[in-house]
């Protein structure tokens, strides 16, 4: 069994490096994402041994960039988006919504878009404006699209093939700032299936829900909250769209709480929705209102704030403390 | 137009709105093999040589596909149809770009190229019923290639745009056809589709249909310089042809699609034409064109300037034209009975395609809808 | 007293009219809105008398549409951008959510964004696609943004009004299915806030929240509901973002009941976010979940299938009975 | 490049990314006045009367916007910045471009206009907040006519021509200075906005400085024709310029600003020049460039090059530049102090410019924050 330790941005490179092994109809387009290897290097030296024809430096376009995807996927390849900063996939905004998301229900069938849209997300690495974004709500919110979010690398390494792999589009989330971050990858495992949540330490106080950057912060808080006697059930939510919820639900009548975490602004971002179903589904367990960790319904705030403005271990216990003194 | 900055009157006009959008006067750049009065003209540099059968068949494509769409229009106004995008008018530059196609060429329509659909082979059915509102296109966009319907305006161009750039990965020798209108070319995305198609050199040509309006927007509100020029700048050739004359449109767009599956790029072609009609069944063309307008273009109806070559010419006889008015007859009673019987979709239909593989969320709501839908006696099929 | 009796497409263009007449800087803009009077004929006449500078037909692009508006309020102009289908806002969706919703944190304050996006949305007129979404929930999450939804003649005499004169950026969404819905309109009354709910019909069994389109189908469902002797607590909630949802919340803590509607898909719809919100403040009133009454989580389906697919009289009906047998 | 259909080979090249991009050999259609080798010379269309005073003064700005970038770059490598976008190499095409501004004119500018934000009379340390995170720049845009920097590529080419729109309809003699890369002039708001200002005729002047690269990805990939040409497409004067020469940016710049202002509408500059340094601190672009490339282009340095001009025409003497030299140690160590000592925002400062008028929502957001902060003992500020 060959277990590799990896970050998550070594563990992407590698997982596109075998999709493009694995399938020749896989094609990378994004700005700098040839040459230079993208500006976190996920594609590092990918164009050097596929060629300028499978890992394509694009203009300086999104719409470009998502929109060519589609014409090259009703040509039968696979392409994979790389959008450089979530801040700048709203250029692309019409060709995902109107095209990407729909060109399979209006060709009844006939044009299925194998594209997956991969983006760096998230805060937290000091950037300037646009560049620590969580977009993920406006697509979760789309019919038609698709939703990852990864958390180690793990998941990095198989959810990027299975994501190319999928014959329907997919926004594949990044967090940029765990991309550093190292685990054991073992890459001979069978991997899970791609939309399934995963629960990621057992507890029986209250139920936690995260994906992305925040499942660390909230393993943290329940390391912590362990500390203070209190048990949590912490879930990695891999999947914002579909939400696997079930396994979820199965939790919160047997805890009775829960918690939302996610850094996107509060209003409407997932934990909105995420509330909405288990409170229908386990409205006579629930011993507390769903609770929502996210970021504030503001911008995201200049980088000397955004340890104030991002959800941190501290907010996740607090509200914990407010779920059990409901 | 040169605004004053000294008074905010004449800032904004719609330029040239007052005046008249009258056919390119001769002598202009544009390239015409046939005169309005049905004449065959030489042109230096696109040469055509047809035989009389061709010629015949470009009219009875003309012509049955405007019979076409006045059966189309006809039905909407009897309730039979939600809107209907009429091409009259248009008949030689989708006529004459859709049959420039080769069979492997790949073409990427807006909302009104039923012309060209028809060219593809297309049922006219499976246009019919998008208009009905039963699905959004009926037709195999594979099988066809003849990519669906695009609504939003310009997005088509750069999904062209990318197909061409996998004919290229393929090694393949086939070109793709966009087309757009002129209101398309304010765009974004039209004019991305251009700086990719440049930048990889990919084997796209796109074809303007500049029939004057944006809905009741003229030209000049999009571009003060014609736009065949706009090419240029991107770096790629472009040409405006006559769009009322179905040889020069033929001539042009086979010469623009064997140089981009040679490997030379893309072109832009401005078929310069006129929207004889509305917008839309919905449009009232009154309040903003002038009716005069309309009579000057007429005079340059596609239809009867091949009609009066193939008659004068002796290409064509009496009989000929009788049988195609038959043949149109038939098509139009095929279309009206066709649409009129057209079964509404099964409810469940708007679940069924969102994903290759559905979601078990989804599936849910689809069971949801079938037994709710069931509550009320309604046999929704499973 | 002038009242008059006025469709919601009369009664916005009076409103414009008046917004105009009492504000030089008022500028219109948009896609055949010159002219022709708009495809609605919401903006009929306005430019023979107001002159082509203040009512200005754009070239097709709606980027180029918000995007000179952000301009033209740097400069001290009040646009006010028409989208000519919901469908085709997302074009602009970079300068709306990247531009508009930030210039005024960006710069501190110092630049406002007087902008208003009227956007004719909601389904149920026959189009073909694109002509019939509910984009709301997109411009919810965005913040920065408000966005209102006016569901009569009279809200949307004034709205337009209140929204034009405001200093911050509002998605203004107009019912395009109701436009030629009549109703008397005093034309020298005093208009409530703009970011108010409003009680429409009372009731004490279930409160039902709509906005928009479904404020109609919602009052249907109330006078359908009282023949079978229920009793129905109707609001318009008028403004979609900020949500007023205290008067809202008094009515839930006395029904324990309650049911959104909107015409959206249902995940991460409205209804998602205003479930969360009165189930945390409403717990222990709480004598059902908040059912959420609202578009399927598919494309918007080909006309034929619009009434299947848009929330009716009955499935508001069936959810009302839901949370009373909960 | 065209691309063979035959093999995916060629197919994707980034044309032209391995030939290193030199300076526009002397006789292309570049306008220039000051030879690298700092000789006046005379251009047909372009000419500039400018006394003594004023080039020492170009030649004071670009030194002391030098070194305020060196720097910046300093102290983002002490961890002073959280980034720094150097302009290294641009500071002719920025000051030139800057001071061909009239006062009642206004610019709109990338993330690396800090030359123009000189010449606009903005305060580095204003600029230097930015980049450090406590703001998203700290200048007041109204009173310096210099919009806050626009990271979204392009973005602001829109605003500009809304921007002018207003300028027109206030019937100002005033012009609008729109500044974009090479690598924006992809996107589609970009061209949008060229659309937009050629259709409404306003006085927008698109300043592209083409320093050869976005990030990484070299012109070829953006355009095969020079971009000057991308303005006949839309219908308006393009011109390229050596951004190298302060006095040719000056003089075409002020030219185009002008014609703006009498309603001739806008212009395209493409000012040809060089990023020396890297994108940004983050890059590296030994990655990506030769070393011979920079070789080049520093015989082409817009600074030597006046000096030289000034030197030996007896211009300016070593006191001046000794003087000059003195500003910047000075100017530089107000930029260190200033940012090193400058003082984090309030927390509370995010929610309180999100609206004009703020939610009662988002009030309690604010309130619900100060209080939880309050309960770590936390004393901030209301
Ligand atoms: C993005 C977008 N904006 C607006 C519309 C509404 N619309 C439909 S057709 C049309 C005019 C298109 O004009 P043109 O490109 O010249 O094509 P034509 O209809 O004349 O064939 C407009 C504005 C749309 N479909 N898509
Ligand atoms: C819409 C958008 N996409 C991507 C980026 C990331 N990005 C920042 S700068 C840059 C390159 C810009 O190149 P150019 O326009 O030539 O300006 P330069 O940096 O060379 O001055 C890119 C791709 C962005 N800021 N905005
Ligand atoms: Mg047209
Ligand atoms: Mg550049």
């Amino acid at each position: 069994m060959s277990t590799e330790t990896l970050t998550i941005a070594r563990a992407l490179n590698l997982g596109l490096r075998k999709a493009m092994e694995d399938d020749a109809k896989v094609v990378l387009m994004g700005e700098d994402i040839g040459r230079l290897g993208g500006v976190f290097r996920i594609t590092d030296g990918l164009q050097k041994d596929f060629g300028e024809a499978r890992v394509v430096d694009t203009p300086l376009a999104e719409a470009g960039i998502v929109g060519t995807a589609v014409g090259l996927a009703m040509r039968g390849y696979r392409p994979v988006c790389e959008i450089q900063f979530d801040g700048f996939v709203f250029p692309a905004c019409n060709q995902i919504v109107t095209q990407v998301a729909r060109m399979h229900a209006r060709s009844k069938g006939r044009l299925p878009m194998p594209i997956v849209i991969r983006i760096p997300f998230g805060g937290g690495i000091g950037a300037v404006e646009h560049h620590s974004e969580s977009p993920e709500a406006y697509f979760a919110h789309t019919a038609g699209l698709k939703v990852v979010a990864v958390s180690n690398p793990a998941d990095a390494y198989w959810g990027i093939q299975q994501a190319i792999a999928s014959p329907d589009p997919i926004v594949f989330l990044e967090p940029k700032r765990r991309y550093w971050e190292k685990a054991d990858v073992d890459l001979d495992a069978i991997p899970g299936p791609l939309f399934a949540s995963r629960v990621v330490r057992g507890g029986d106080d209250v139920t936690v829900l995260a994906y992305g950057p925040m499942v660390k912060t909230a393993l943290q808080a329940a390391e912590a909250a362990a500390g203070e006697g209190r048990s949590l059930e912490v879930f990695d939510l891999r999947s914002v769209s579909p939400l696997d919820l079930d396994p979820v639900m199965a939790s919160v009548r047997r805890t009775g709480r829960c918690v939302v975490v996610h850094e996107a602004p509060t209003s409407l971002g997932l934990g909105a929705e995420i509330a909405a179903r288990i409170t229908e589904s386990c409205f006579h367990s629930l011993e507390a209102p769903v609770l929502r960790v996210g970021g504030y319904d503001t911008p995201y705030p200049p980088s000397k704030l955004e340890e104030e403005y991002l959800p941190d271990l501290d907010r996740v216990l607090d509200a914990v403390d407010r779920a059990m003194e409901f | 137009m040169t605004a004053s900055p000294r008074t905010t009157e004449v800032v904004d006009p719609v330029p040239g709105a007052a005046a008249p959008h009258l056919p390119p006067a001769s002598g202009q750049c544009t390239v015409q093999l046939l005169t309005p009065e049905g004449d065959r003209v030489e042109h230096p540099e696109y040469s055509l040589d047809i035989d009389a059968d061709e010629l015949r068949g470009l009219y009875r494509d003309m012509a049955l596909v405007r019979r076409w769409d006045a059966e189309a229009t006809a039905l909407q106004r009897q309730g039979e149809l939600g809107i209907w995008a009429s091409l009259l008018g248009q008949e030689a530059a989708q006529v004459g770009a859709g049959r420039a196609l080769a069979e492997s060429d790949t073409a990427f329509p807006t909302y009104r190229e039923h012309g060209v659909a028809w060219t593809r082979g297309v049922d006219p059915l499976h246009v019919m019923s998008l208009y009905r509102g039963v699905d959004n296109g009926g037709w195999d966009p594979v099988a066809t290639r003849f990519s669906p319907y695009t609504i939003v305006i310009g997005a088509q161009c750069l999904h062209a745009t990318g197909y061409a750039m996998g004919v290229q990965r393929d090694g393949a020798e086939q070109a793709v056809l966009a087309f757009l209108g002129d209101g398309a070319t304010s765009q974004g995305e039209v004019n991305e589709a251009m700086i990719w198609a440049a930048s990889f050199s990919a084997p796209v040509v796109f074809f303007c249909q500049n029939n004057q309006y944006a809905i009741s927007v003229p030209l000049e509100r999009q571009s003060r310089v014609p736009l065949y020029q706009r090419a240029a700048g991107f770096g790629f050739p472009g040409v405006r042809v006559d769009g009322n004359d179905v040889l020069a449109v033929l001539a042009v767009t086979r010469a623009a699609l064997q140089a981009a599956r040679e490997g030379q790029g893309p072109t832009f072609i401005e078929a310069f034409t006129y929207r004889m009609g509305a917008h839309t069944t919905s449009d009232d063309p009154t309040r903003y064109r002038l009716a005069s307008e309309l009579e000057e273009w007429k005079l340059r109806d596609p239809i009867a300037r091949l009609k009066a070559h193939l008659s004068r010419g002796g290409l064509a006889d009496a009989a000929f034209f009788d049988v195609v008015e038959a043949e149109a007859d038939e098509l139009a009673a095929r279309i009206r009975s066709g649409t009129v019987g057209m079964p509404d979709p099964a409810p469940t239909e708007m679940f069924d395609h969102v994903h290759a593989e559905q979601t078990p969320y989804l599936a849910a709501q689809r069971e949801d809808f079938v037994a709710y839908s069931a509550s009320f006696g309604e046999g929704v099929e499973r």
